[in-house]
């Protein structure tokens, strides 16, 4: 790990941060087996450091975040209220959207979270509008736009890097190299498996980074961020990660594109534990210190998720709500 | 404040620029609309006026764009994509009815989306297959989106405004034949038609023809013979189809006991169905014989001027239809 | 020949293997359906058998990948396109709609077509609003296309050999409720059945309920419930709508002087409204009542169960709608 | 230009086309102005030598062609009948498509030209597609996939790059920078002006050639399109020419998005006096016989234009034929 530039503050919050996320996500994958919460549901188990290290680097409150379906650490490293997150997750109306989003489509735009989005790459214009939308009214705000390995290849995505870098917005792309795009090993489906390349056509600066060590993420993405914000211009970065869990809470069948070997491989490079490794060898905090977090957010997640599961689930005379701003559609069957 | 005689397109100029005037947070954006001025010359000039930061020349990117106009929109801002050709919004659908339609549903009341789409919808001379579409039915088929087309040069002008000063995002098509078609314009007068109310074109007694866009002055013409032969048609200039003013034609309807349903699109799946289902639902024990409907032959637009303009509804197809009723 | 009880899936994935063996020009591309075996595991077992040539994973690219398949399709290849879900097809309608529909015609007919889109369409289970689409209406809009939407088992295997036979494009849409349906179905027989020909689901003389896909089920379930309170409904299983045969729908219609057109799509401006018109227009004279439509509601879908529950019509909005004709 | 390596015969070859090339768009624009074409009508003007140089390297009759709506040069080259060509841009019944397709869409099937498409960037999936079918059948063919410098920011282009490369597809991306996309400069709608750099991500060989040398392009299309031949591997190649003309046959507005001057300049590059100047001072033809061939293919073209122009429009009943391949489509209005 890199030398330590980071406060004993910082390092804490960034170990109570990933474990806090790493709890959250494991009641998520549970709530999800008990039948509480449906459809598909994404958890960022694995992929701690990458939001962590990035979204400390903003200005909370400022800044813009916008990612795919994966979305539940990034709403709450920006300070959203973990259980109207898993309010939502589970359909209620205390959700940030009353049960209409659900756990693909978390928004909190008070704090800036954009979502929370389906369609894979169909968001990445859209963060790069809300760069546009900064830049347009003088502001210094800077937007990540974070995307998977499979996003990467989707048009809409090149077509936004170009406007990207012709329009100087201040937008920051984070390719998430997961190393899978649901079943599909990102050999078999990218040409050249070094995503950060793709801004290259368009002279956006570009780099492949690591996304396991949060201290080197954060380091990476101070810079970046900074530079970004005082330059008004795109950057385009490739993160380093990998999806410990299956693709989705549905998928049971991760033998079918990846061994158990390389798997266990890849727990290693685990986040968590390699912050552990740090804090200990540095002296910064001892186990026991680091057992009592653990055990600390394991009660919070529960806390979190009897609170949500409190919450009632929606009226069905809702369903009308939020089509429009301003009337209400056609109504019946 | 001064009444001019403008052109639609003019009038949609007129419009777009009052509202530029009169806040910074509306800006264009499309292909060629800025140094070349528009391919149909809506936005002439006015790259001269507001300069590039608000007038903007994007790549031939429809999906782009558009989609990072919607973020632009979620951020405050109130752009006005202008489509080349509606034709062309085919590829941008995925982020129009996946991500713009839906975002204040999704984001439960959190985000809005002001955006406008407009552009020359339908066929236009001789574009053939891939330039000539009609997108408004599956428009209005997209709950979250609002959806018009003006048939007369005040209503471009007025139902832009609406449509500017709308929150949710609108579609708005301008069929390409419409854009030399005049009309008295109050300038700076702030003057704006409400979305949701259809406009009764023509009184009539006999049948009601109704329609949009540019097939509005199709039935007046057909409703002009029609006079000549004793057939009292009532117009109806549906304009706004998302919301559809199902009461203005349920009326004409209970008035005239007969409906021709007239359209552009092609024929079978079209929103003319729709407006056609509905009249057949509520009017049922009005109507004297048949919804009929006139719409586009369900064939892709060829090119030759012959084969497109057999494809096209036209007067006399109105009026044939009309006859059949009677 | 044996006849072997499979699920729709099954039935699927039988014809798809027939099909492969017998003609080499067969493939099968799409999302995650080799190595992963699909998503809803239609594809299952294919990848092991017929290896990475023919069952080819593709990126997460539905513009790019349709678009090699329909040039591929030119040369004379026959490939099946799966899209993970129908949804996802809006991504490719420039591809799909501006390209496939109109190449034989844009050509003269020079160049044919002969593709398989297919995937499920529709809501599965609180896959929210970007997840859920019906997307069929759009595409029966489109001449040039096919469109088919089997409800059984057994039409699913008959309709898919039609489909990859026809060498025009095909839209094939599998409603993700219905995978798990069972019929018998005779392997290796060749077992096709016809597009344009609808299926007479249940006999009856008070009401025609006129559906497809997984609503004919619902429709099914409905009429039983209905025949206990002593209306007899003919439940119409529309499996093709476009080529649609309305000569059966509207039989039935004359025979039973009521119809109810039901649909999981939007509501307002779907293809159901296109039948309802039809109707409308060509049985005006034997219907006793409003042609009624039973569709989805006009919202994005909810990710809430109990919000998803109120989008998606039921038995009991089918009665309802039956008992409000009465 | 480049040391001659052709024969005195191909050098006339390449002469003879590019003149006759041009005589037939003249005539286009020509059948334009008196309203005997309609619709958008792009003429190749100043562009001759990169389709010249390129479709002499083909096996023509074997090898696969497609393009944009600017798709007049390549059929002729190719062998299609000029008098069917220009009786489609008429739009009558003996036209290639019997008036259906028009200057846009025109296609010849038979001897491998794919069109002839509207949507900017639509096709190039489709050429890909070509690739595919042959590359799946084992044939050796290699697929030409005509692009613009506008149609090259398209996302669909991307993602067709990107299978291209991973399923090693044997077609050549050939991007016509003629530094106009309709009236928007290229500087206005590329971050990047050097579009061969598209290439790169995909780890796709990729070039940016000269256009305007008929000499220099026959060679580099030469050693490519045999490179791909025998490799079985897309290639993506920028290849620099100029639009001499107005975007298409209805735009008279040249001088909103360039100045007189820098027209003139490009003027100076013309191919076809290019390659007179080198005839000449390499003494392979003379000023008379090149004079007797302009003039040839000028009578010819007055020829074909009027041969096209004794066709029948369309029947009206013909409008139903081919929607479908066995059946009719739902009648009427
Ligand atoms: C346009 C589209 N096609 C297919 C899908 C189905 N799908 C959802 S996630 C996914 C994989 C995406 O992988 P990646 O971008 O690497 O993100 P990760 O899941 O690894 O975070 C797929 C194929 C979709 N949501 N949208
Ligand atoms: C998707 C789409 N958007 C817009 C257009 C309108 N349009 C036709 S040609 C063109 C310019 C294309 O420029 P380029 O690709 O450089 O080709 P060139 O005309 O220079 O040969 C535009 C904007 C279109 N046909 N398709
Ligand atoms: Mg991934
Ligand atoms: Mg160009």
């Amino acid at each position: 790990m890199k030398p330590n530039q980071e406060s004993p503050a910082d390092l804490e919050l960034y170990y109570r941060q990933m474990v806090q996320i790493r709890a959250f996500e494991n009641r998520c994958n549970a709530a999800y087996r008990a039948g509480k919460a449906g459809g598909y549901l994404h958890v960022y188990i694995g992929m701690e450091a990458t939001a962590v290290g990035w979204i400390n680097s903003l200005k909370i409150g400022w800044d813009y975040v916008i990612t795919a379906y994966r979305d539940h650490a990034h709403p709450m490293l920006m300070g959203s209220d973990p259980v109207k997150l898993m309010a939502e997750i589970m359909g209620r109306k205390d959700g940030y959207s009353h049960g209409k989003g659900g756990s693909m489509h978390l928004y909190d735009i008070e704090k800036g979270f954009f979502g929370g989005w389906g369609i894979v790459g169909g968001h990445t214009p859209l963060g790069a509008g809300l760069a546009f939308g900064s830049k347009y009214k003088g502001e210094d705000r800077v937007t990540l736009n974070f995307l998977g390995d499979g996003a990467a290849n989707a048009g809409v995505f090149f077509e936004t890097l170009n406007m990207a870098a012709l329009w100087d917005l201040p937008c920051i792309f984070i390719i998430e190299n997961n190393e899978f795009a649901m079943g599909t090993r990102l050999e078999y489906h990218a040409a050249d498996t070094e995503l950060a390349k793709r801004g290259y056509p368009f002279g956006m600066k570009h780099e492949r980074l690591d996304g396991m060590d949060v201290l080197q993420v954060r380091q990476d993405a101070k810079r970046i961020v900074d530079w970004v914000r005082k330059n008004q211009k795109p950057y385009l970065v490739e993160v380093m990660n990998y999806r410990f869990a299956g693709h989705g809470a549905a998928d049971n069948d991760r033998q079918l594109y990846r061994t158990k070997e390389e798997e266990d491989k890849a727990l290693h490079r685990d986040p968590i534990e390699r912050l552990e490794h740090y804090l200990l060898k540095n002296n910064v905090m001892s186990e026991e210190k680091m057992e009592a977090i653990r055990e600390e957010y394991e009660t919070w997640a529960d806390d979190v998720m009897e609170k949500a599961d409190a919450s009632p689930h929606p009226d069905p005379s809702e369903v009308y709500d939020h089509v429009y701003t301003d009337m209400e559609p056609e109504k019946g069957h | 404040m001064p009444t001019v005689n403008l052109t639609y397109r003019e009038a949609l100029r007129a419009c777009i620029i009052e509202e530029m005037e009169a806040d910074q947070n509306v800006f264009v954006m499309g292909e060629d609309i800025g140094r070349y001025q528009g391919t149909f010359r809506v936005t002439q000039g006015l790259f001269d006026k507001f300069g590039p930061k608000r007038i903007i020349d994007t790549p031939i990117v429809e999906p782009g764009f558009t989609g990072i106009a919607i973020g632009a929109a979620m951020t405050g801002l109130r752009p006005i994509v202008e489509m080349m050709t509606m034709s062309f919004s085919i590829l941008a659908l995925d982020q129009i009815i996946n991500h713009a339609a839906k975002i204040h549903y999704m984001t439960g009341g959190q985000a809005k989306v002001p955006l406008v789409v407009r552009g020359p919808g339908g066929a236009a001379n001789q574009l053939s297959a891939q330039h000539s579409h009609s997108m408004e039915g599956w428009y209005a088929h997209t709950p979250g989106l609002k959806v018009v087309a003006p048939a007369t040069a005040e209503d471009a002008y007025g139902m832009l405004r609406t449509a500017i000063h709308d929150d949710n995002p609108v579609i708005f098509t301008e069929n390409p034949g419409l854009y030399g078609v005049k009309g008295d314009i109050e300038l700076n007068s702030g003057f704006s038609v409400p979305f949701g109310k259809a406009r009764i074109a023509r009184q009539g007694t006999d049948v009601s023809l109704i329609a949009y866009s540019r097939m509005v002055s199709v039935c007046e013409k057909a409703a002009e013979e029609l006079e000549a032969r004793g057939i009292h048609c009532e117009v109806i200039d549906v304009r706004s189809l998302l919301p559809l003013d199902t009461e203005t034609i349920f009326a004409s309807v209970a008035k005239t006991h007969r409906a021709v349903v007239v359209y552009e699109d092609w024929k079978s799946g079209s929103f003319g169905a729709e407006i056609a289902a509905r009249i057949g639902e509520q009017c049922f024990d009005e109507l004297d014989a048949p919804v009929a409907r006139v719409g586009g032959l369900n064939v892709p637009m060829p090119y030759s001027r012959v084969l497109e303009l057999e494809c096209i509804p036209n007067e006399a197809n109105v009026i044939e239809a009309v006859q059949r009723l009677n």
